[in-house]
């Protein structure tokens, strides 16, 4: 067990932080004239703080890969509340850098990188939720042009993406798994329609995305034609990459901590309650449980070896810490914490109720907590598969 | 020995319920909440003629003058519907405290009005259970000072009662000079909370509640099974949305509900959701019938159907998979309204707390 | 609701009451030469406190069913703290009345009745335990005799009983619920080996039977050939009548209210720590619930109606929540709820680490909290079954 | 930076595990509990060759002179084969508390032999952290008075350390004079605990501990943490047998861990114990790197690991279906231990509650 940083590290990091100092005003989080987020992101790529490593050719920084680097740089933009940087779209760049052509990485990466080429995916479908191979979504080949028809659903940021990574069925006669194909196109294409999705919260953070003979050039499939599923599992793979505040957990529990200590009710401070306090104290366990266990993930990351068990279970307990401690904070706060919407006496703005419905449904989205139990019993506990059921049951 | 409704609660339950499902659809819940209106004022009108708002009110004062029962069956049918409507302080808290404590006149100057459906009367008596962002309510020669915080159906109402600290209830006009009316907006917007700043405001005490806090208590005990009847509404149409949708949604060439883990969900929900029915029942029958036990009922049907009504919420939603958190099947109204049920009038480890102390544990 | 008694049943249980004042010195509990088992039970059978509805012309009183006098009699026999009379065997009984033939009913039922002749439950199997139909004991005609070979498991007073009710596969090439009958045979058989069965709390509650060539006269059948599963489940079915204290779940809980008033920690009550408190207090709401979801079931028993959904659940709560009540005991005194097995400073005999590792069983065992689940989602519910795979996968 | 075992303590881990599975058996375990022993005299002689005994103490006492983090890992290892040995209280509590209070010639008495695995050293601080059946222990002029409860590790213990109500440390002999040991009986036959009465028995105070209740404190925080280690040992080897179990054991024509019931079951067994792993790591790395957060880390560890290692303990059983609560797999020996594991110096909500004292929140 060695918790410190190498001084390698150590004086990265305070390079960073040096350059947060003088630097931060020019976020675009800061309100000025000057300050746009395409400023601000090629000054972090310039100093390796964004698209730290996409080679140069196409407008990275073109470092070694250093997750302990990737951390170090998240963790003091979150502490310095200064926005970081990207790395183009986290899903379709690295995908494209692995599987596309000279031709899709000059086209696709720089502007992605230099944040003028924004995406949305393309996935989910009413039909095929957790069951994603079985999409419907379909692409025929007429003349050097695919015809795009059907829909999407949980499209996130559709309304302002420039482009769309897409899977869609080009092989309808193909197995499940084969048959569907990975197509990149302009939100500009005509034939797409892009309605809101309003979800509990009250917000459309979700689109559906309609696709009426949507005609997209022969070319523009990244991978091999039929190939489309695997390529998406890597896209996939690299999701999990995309590196947000990595104590975020910590610090929206010691946002609580904070409320239970400055809030009270009938005059006794709602600390020293002590049904509140075991409960706090309950979760303080397990979310502490789950920091280390992040911290062994990362080393074993560093070490490029395959963390196995400790990775499988981190998105079920996460999601559901995080639905929990906002249900925590809720119930401490008792009315107020129902208090939403831009009310008086509204709390933290309103984000523990918000969060209380995001993290539910993140708990839901992307993989139901249903679907992370099997992949748990499945890949990490090696118990066999449900016996399949062919579709004519 | 019967531990069952009558033909004539079936029928009371059912005919409210009938009337709800082509009354008061989700269409018309939608638009009352993102219309930001205060009620439903077709349904809360359509709902006097079925005798709701005069359910506890003594037929001669123009009440259909029935029992905690009946006015829980109907609570159950309203959560059941996300009705809109100020039922639980205008047609149970209100009713109960100005029985219990109003004078002859005040009885014969509101109760027939409340029972017609010609006025509606906030309840505020959040301070006297556990006070938030308020010192509370004091009655100076008969004015108020202070604040009553979340104040139920407050908006609109014609007329609003108040507990003061010291347990007594008095009639406030929120238009009247010395009351200012804020409204507080939380996540259910199918009913409304608000805040009253009491500087000076004319108050007409209920003389029955200067000396003695049974007429608050009582209030609050009727308010506390109503909403667990509400809740247990609410979570029953959940677990049934979500059996529904097991039943037709398919994924890997089968429907979801043959899947162990959604069957499980669905049978987890219904097996913490079906006693429930019996605790409310037992609980609104011994409020009149068995005086000793009530409070406790009272207390524990409250925080045990919040404590359910959270899981079968949390669970049905996720049995919808992201359908669940759309505004597309407006699922989330039931879901906001069970957190509502379950803050008001005392959270869950308030109420237990409250339920030790009515057994003389500590 | 009316939750009172009619005069005729208060008049009932005043008379109950007055019995059990004028004749528990007759108790079999009462330690006294004259005493016995057999005696009481004829005593009880004479006054209609024991095999009640059992006709007169096999040894029973002859009553007509009444769900509340049964009640009225379990809840004051309980009170009285004086052990209940018997029907014979509340599975074999039944079913030999309902489906046996006039010979069978007059040689097994009035012994059965009288306490002369004890059974015991012959179902389940090592192989076959949640999936019953899938036993493999087979019994093969060998002129007028079935020989039956193979095992039996959770055989509780095995040890003791005189004869066995059993599942055997008489018709081996019938698809599985066929093929099976209903024997009935002495436990003094040659072939028939018990093998104490030892639980976690150490004692040996059931067992192991293996039959070796056990030869069963022809004719100890119980209905029809081949359709023992249909037998065994009347058998099932009536294994619910059989009435314990239907208040013993409260009066468990009071046990534990009591033990946390008298007992004390660091000199302060368990009682005064809020904690503990809460636990108690959201075991008593459920427990509340529970009991008034029963007081609706044997309200619709009554009436002669189906319960429906409130009797589908009450196995899986009822164990679940003696379990966690046992388990909170033990939380609440702490070190001393680790006391086992006669050791000074035991708390309540050991009851309550017994129960907590019995009632883990009864939460497994006859049909696990999965198989619950199970039912109450497809029979209440309505839910599909899983796809059905066949013997081959 | 690198969260993770080293070489040598992978090593260590392993050594120990090794040997256990040999020399440690399901069989042998049977045979102590079974035969009521206070312990396997040959599989604690073998660990004090393979150093166990002397894990914490110093190099120059003859000990191997390692930390509380390896002391975990050996304390995990002899949780998942339920070694029936005197490890917590003779090889980790009494060795911290000597070395941190001990006088030299205390140190040089009792710390070679402890080492050496000639002596067995009982720690009997329960009425520090919760008194029941005791008005506790005072010493006067060189003698104890009191009654000391369930002293862990204390049959044919050949020496005592108990902690007066001054938090003061003392040596008693269980045999001396003034002293009576009563064997008390609980669930967990691997372990021993017992009462010993103390009518003016002869003691010997550690004299670091007089005027400090540090000492005590550091015994109770490294006896937590391997109580903590012990149960993530055995809740591990509940959840391997019950995914061994749910891949060979058929129903239904499927092995059962096909079923999803079966297979989440132990997908949330997984989920709750993996982290469990993190934080046993990181609190006895705390013990004595990071000082500030020790005792806090040690209480969160303990509490946690109870509550899990309850889940697991269930939910393992339950996967076994009847097998699990027969003694035919003797499953139970695991479930008793981790429920032995949970009450002693501390049951969770007590541990907690001083967790809330240490970040200073009361």
């Amino acid at each position: 067990m060695d918790l410190e940083y190498s001084p390698e590290y150590q004086a990265f990091r305070d390079e960073v932080r040096t350059f947060l100092v003088e630097n931060k005003h020019k976020a675009p989080n800061v309100p000025s004239a000057k300050n746009s987020p395409k400023a601000w992101q090629q000054l972090l790529i310039e100093h390796g703080y964004a698209a730290r490593t996409i080679p140069r050719q196409y407008g990275g920084y073109g470092a070694e890969p250093d997750i302990l680097k990737t951390r170090i740089i998240a963790e003091e933009f979150a502490r310095a509340r200064v926005p970081p940087g990207h790395s183009g779209d986290n899903r379709l760049v690295p995908t494209v850098l692995e599987l596309g052509t000279e031709e899709q990485k000059k086209w696709l990466v720089p502007p992605s990188v230099r944040g003028e080429m924004t995406w949305c995916q393309g996935y989910s479908e009413p039909g095929s939720g957790s069951d994603l191979a079985s999409l419907s979504t379909k692409a025929e080949l007429d003349g050097d042009e695919w015809v795009v028809n059907g829909q999407k659903i949980w499209t996130s940021g559709a309304q302002n993406a420039d482009m769309m990574f897409c899977l869609a069925r080009t092989e309808p006669d193909a197995p499940k798994h084969n048959g569907i194909s990975y197509l990149v196109f302009s939100m500009d294409t005509p034939g797409i329609d892009v309605r809101p999705l309003v979800t509990m919260t009250g917000d459309a953070f979700f689109n559906e995305v309609f696709f009426t003979d949507v005609r997209v050039p022969k070319e523009q499939i990244v991978g091999k034609r039929g190939e489309g599923w695997f390529v998406a599992n890597t896209t996939l793979r690299y999701e999990r990459g995309g590196l947000g505040d990595p104590n975020e957990a910590e610090n929206r529990f010691n946002r609580i901590i904070d409320i239970m200590r400055r809030e009270t009710v009938g005059g006794e401070r709602l600390i020293d309650n002590p049904v509140y306090r075991d409960r706090l104290l309950k979760l303080q366990g397990r979310i502490l449980a789950m920091k280390f266990n992040g911290m062994r993930v990362l080393s074993h990351n560093i070490k490029g070896e395959e963390p196995g068990m400790p990775r499988w279970i981190v998105k079920l307990n996460g999601c559901e810490l995080n639905h929990q401690m906002a249900g925590l904070a809720i119930d401490v706060l008792g009315e107020l914490g129902l208090l939403y919407d831009g009310s008086p006496y509204l709390r933290d703005a309103g984000f523990w109720q918000a969060r209380y419905m995001l993290d539910l449904g993140l708990v839901i989205g992307g993989g139901t907590a249903q679907i992370q139990k099997n992949m748990i019993g499945e890949r990490a506990l090696g118990l066999p598969k449900e016996p399949k059921v062919d579709a004519t049951a | 020995m019967d531990f069952a409704l009558s033909e004539e609660q079936r029928m009371l339950q059912d005919s409210i319920a009938g009337y709800l499902e082509s009354g008061c659809p989700l269409a018309r819940v939608r638009e009352v909440a993102e219309g930001g209106a205060a009620r439903a004022e077709d349904v809360w009108s359509e709902l006097a003629n079925l005798g709701v708002h005069g359910v506890l009110i003594a037929e001669d004062y123009g009440g259909v003058g029935l029992g905690c029962l009946e006015a829980a069956l109907i609570a159950e049918a309203l959560g059941a519907a996300v009705a809109p409507v100020p039922y639980v302080a205008s047609a149970v808290m209100a009713p109960v405290a100005l029985a219990a404590a109003g004078s002859d006149e005040q009885k014969e100057t509101w109760l027939p009005r409340m029972a017609a459906g010609e006025v509606v009367v906030g309840v505020g008596v959040s301070e006297q259970i556990g006070r938030r962002e308020s010192d509370g309510v004091v009655a100076r020669d008969g004015a108020l000072h202070g604040k009553a915080m979340f104040v139920l159906d407050a908006a609109e109402a014609d007329m609003l009662l108040v507990a003061s600290d010291d347990g007594a209830l008095h009639l406030v006009d929120p238009t009247g000079s010395g009351a200012t009316r804020n409204k507080l907006k939380t996540i259910d917007r199918t009913r409304t909370v608000a805040e009253i700043v009491l500087d000076g405001a004319g108050a007409e005490l209920l003389p029955g509640s200067a000396a003695s806090r049974e007429p608050l208590r009582a209030a609050i005990d009727a308010g506390r099974l109503v909403l667990a009847a509400d809740t247990l509404g609410a979570a029953q149409t959940m677990l049934d949305k979500a059996v529904a949708y097991a039943k037709e949604r398919r994924q890997f060439n089968r429907v979801i509900g043959s899947f162990q883990a959604v069957k499980h969900m669905c049978a987890e929900m219904a097996a913490d959701l079906e006693p429930c029915r019996s605790l409310v029942w037992y609980a609104a029958h011994a409020y009149a019938a068995i005086p000793e036990e009530g409070r406790l009922m009272a207390c524990h049907a409250k925080a045990h159907l919040a404590e359910v009504g959270t899981f079968v919420a949390r669970k049905a939603t996720e049995v919808h998979g992201g359908m669940g958190i759309t505004d597309l099947l407006g699922l989330h109204y039931w879901f906001k309204r069970i957190g509502f049920n379950r803050q008001l009038l005392g959270a869950p480890e308030r109420v237990r707390e409250e339920a030790a102390r009515v057994q003389e544990w500590v």
